[in-house]
């Protein structure tokens, strides 16, 4: 089935993200389309970020690769100095993070399941991946909200001598002694394949590796906005992106979409 | 404890750290709080077999990450281009794609290092374990992964916890913008990170930092390492072009 | 979490406090760092069936402990005299001497008020563990002690460990010097002690400071407790003749 | 037996202690004869004192009662501000303690046993005591020196109607319902009664509720210095108050002493 309208840009999603950080928050936001909400924060709506090494409060950035390294952001990036801001160790910020005193974070995904579990942070095929905070985000935030596109790009078929991991998992210890091993594509990526192009990441059971289990409230993507029932009810389709219908988007689903009566479509402006 | 634990160069501060020793390298990744010159000088040392505890580890060498734009970031890559470290204890030591490979994703491929992946709040909490004293902890990070491998389960009200050990080392190397003469340092901005606590983890704990001042000279409000855990202080080069 | 965090009077900041809470007051023991008007407030709200979790308890009163002369001190002991609180969860609830007797061991020998006497590094890390996301851990303290009573047992590195569980609370109350308009709260000297611990670990958090000051108006150096974790602010009047 | 000779002073005593802190050491010292020593170190030795609350590095007192609240000790003494201070609160204050980062305490006790176990925190007929630091100082400190007198004075016989805890340890539950009942003197008083007016505090068992076990390196009272060896070893008596000899000491304890042939007076200048 073709796309029945255009798929909608990474801004666009974190613009439909942003409306969902509630004035007041702290917010701690992942790295790729969950920074790119702080663009598009509705006006008078007042967020307090968070990041994982020890910043609470800052705002604006310097342009890339400007800026001091003793002000930085867990994605390597330098924020200006803002009034009201809080440094602390990453011990502390952890305990704020564990402790449940995050209301939001916005994550990336790999796959989310239809109870809500999340992986975001190993492909299996590569055998090795980097959780970073994203498990104790996860894990202990009090609203997790996924921004991703919908689907992911197939991957070419790999060739026999490509490198693949010992799918040791979290000890990734050293390749076995005959060297590294060609994989069949991952079978995940079989069962999910929607198309010759595409894979669902939006899927009945994930089997890359979990991040958390159950702990993802609402996916936002490039088509959809879904909220994820508590106690693992299932997924409900609310809204679909212009020219979008559900047909369409549960098409590129792996997962069952209950779709109530009142779908909308997503507002943009 | 040494009285005097300031040292002359950075090659003397990391003369005694032996082959096989475990390091932990503070900061959190990127240039703010690194300590740069200790692992420099570490890595001129020659030492082998290393096993490093990090966070962010390798990545800024190929993405710049935390560095300033202009300059060739070093990270604790080094240590696994020369062949010194075999092991290293980090959450996160790869870059998000295939592609761009590090040098410790290399020599994990080429089977040369083991790399032990652990949630960075795990990570931080174990490390502080290990100097507060806490032999093991239960958090809820981890529940459900593949973290939970070989990790004793329990339930806390209602939810799954996985059983952490404490982390300690035998040598840390940290980076604080100023020391006084009693060891006490004191950081600034998000260079904290990860260099408290592993100031309190280690056996001997080193600190790389922009300046020394007289007893006195710094604010007993701002000290964010007590002295107690410090035994060797070196001190920058004034103009030092690394940040 | 409230934008506008401040609240005009004392009053009115614990007046939700229902019976049979659970309360820390933040601080060691003395005057210092001690919420003394957020707790008489509590006092003349004059709720009933408190548990309170605190440091050291009722001692001020009767040996000066920590308060500044010619003054009378106040210390926890006034909700034991007024009947508020059954019971306390601190670790250092009388003096060295029976015949100095708090109004805390009072209505213990009376039979009207429990007293669980915890170690003090064990409970400000259970303390600290509610906060962090922490459910329980293991200390050497307290092994082969009264306190191992009902405890896990278990050997670490050829030690004895006991399992504590973390503590949390309905309200903290706690004292800092300055708030700005975020909740940031800055503390000075000795009177941080428990305060920034139960400022994490309670559900609704009261501060009582010496003063506001705008967004900008505090050092992000210094800030001792972020403002995500405080609920409501009272600020003395100037010139409070407490200490 | 009577008395060979005075017995030293508390400052004696706080003397005597103060030689055993070597220089740059960081030290917690205990309320009562502990806290003296800080009068008596040695010209040429600094100390890094350590207090619970949360203090570093401090030195001279203001005069009782004055100076200001917000540093204050954990005897609830006011110390002035002196160059090198840090200050922190109660959770890193006992890391640093339980994290073994403190090299000497000083403590005072009520009895310490042949096996070095030390109790110091609760009379057991008063029901109720006191922990506050001290298990964490004696469980974790590398070297702990109790600084006390020799031998505590025997107790008055209670009268009946006198108030005794309901000896349910360290969870003080209210008197049971039939109100306070009388104890008889405490059997451990009994058994380490030495005469009429003294009780033995250096013990062969403690029967007092324990501080920790097999934590004390060495004890040094009004009348002798004590070594405790380690693994149970015993312990060994290092040196006499002037004009008091090993069988003089010896009756005043209620544990065996392994008496040297190097045993010294104790010099007090």
């Amino acid at each position: 089935m073709p796309d029945p309208a255009p798929r909608l840009t990474r801004q666009d999603i974190a613009r439909r993200v942003a409306r969902e950080l509630p004035d007041g928050a702290t917010v701690n936001l992942g790295i790729g389309i969950p920074a790119l909400c702080a663009n598009f924060v509705p006006h008078g709506v007042e967020l307090r970020y968070q990041a994982e090494n020890g910043i609470l409060g800052f705002g604006e950035h310097y342009p890339d690769g400007e800026g001091d390294p003793d002000v930085m952001d867990a994605g390597g990036k330098f924020p200006k100095r803002s009034p009201g801001m809080a440094f602390f160790d990453s011990v502390e910020s952890f305990a704020m993070i564990r402790g449940g005193h995050i209301d939001v974070t916005v994550l990336g995904a790999l796959q989310v399941s239809r109870h809500g579990d999340l992986a975001n942070w190993m492909i299996p095929t590569r055998g090795i991946g980097s959780i970073g905070g994203a498990m104790d985000l996860a894990t202990n935030t009090r609203r997790v909200i996924i921004a991703m596109e919908h689907t992911a790009k197939a991957p070419a078929p790999r060739p026999p001598s490509s490198i693949a991991g010992n799918g040791l998992g979290v000890s990734s210890r050293p390749g076995s002694p005959g060297g590294p091993e060609a994989l069949t594509p991952h079978p995940t990526q079989e069962k999910n394949l929607l198309t010759n192009s595409e894979v669902a990441k939006i899927v009945e059971e994930c089997d890359y590796p979990l991040t958390a289990r159950r702990c993802v409230s609402m996916i936002v993507t490039d088509i959809a906005v879904i909220d994820v029932l508590p106690e693992g009810r299932g997924l409900v389709l609310r809204e679909t992106a212009p020219g979008w219908d559900a047909k369409s988007v549960q098409a590129l689903t792996a997962a069952q979409l209950q779709v109530p009566a009142g779908l909308k479509t997503m507002t943009l402006k | 404890m040494p009285k005097n634990k300031l040292v002359r160069t950075f090659r003397d501060a990391v003369a005694d750290i032996p082959d096989g020793a475990t390091v932990m390298i503070g900061g959190f990744g990127g240039a703010g709080g690194q300590p740069t010159r200790l692992m420099l000088a570490l890595r001129d040392h020659g030492v082998k077999n290393l096993t490093l505890i990090g966070n962010v580890a390798g990545i800024s060498k190929l993405t710049g990450y935390g560095w300033p734009k202009g300059l060739d970031p070093i990270d604790q890559g080094i240590f696994f281009a020369s062949g010194q470290a075999n092991r290293i204890i980090c959450s996160f030591p790869v870059t998000g794609s295939p592609n761009l490979v590090s040098e410790i994703e290399k020599a994990w491929r080429e089977g040369r290092a083991e790399v032990d992946i652990v949630p960075q709040g795990t990570l931080i909490e174990r490390i502080r374990a290990a100097g507060a004293g806490i032999a093991a902890f239960y958090t809820p990070t981890g529940a459900g992964t593949p973290v939970a491998k070989g990790r004793e389960v329990r339930i806390f009200n209602g939810r799954e916890h996985l059983l952490e050990y404490a982390l300690p080392a035998d040598f840390a190397l940290v980076r604080a913008k100023m020391a006084d003469a009693h060891g006490n340092l004191m950081y600034v901005g998000t260079s904290r990170a990860f260099n408290p606590a592993m100031a309190t983890a280690a056996k001997v704990v080193i600190a790389e930092v922009d300046e020394v001042v007289p007893s006195g000279g710094l604010d007993p409000e701002r000290i964010g390492t007590p002295g107690v855990y410090v035994d060797r202080i070196v001190v920058r080069d004034p103009g030092d072009p690394l940040p």
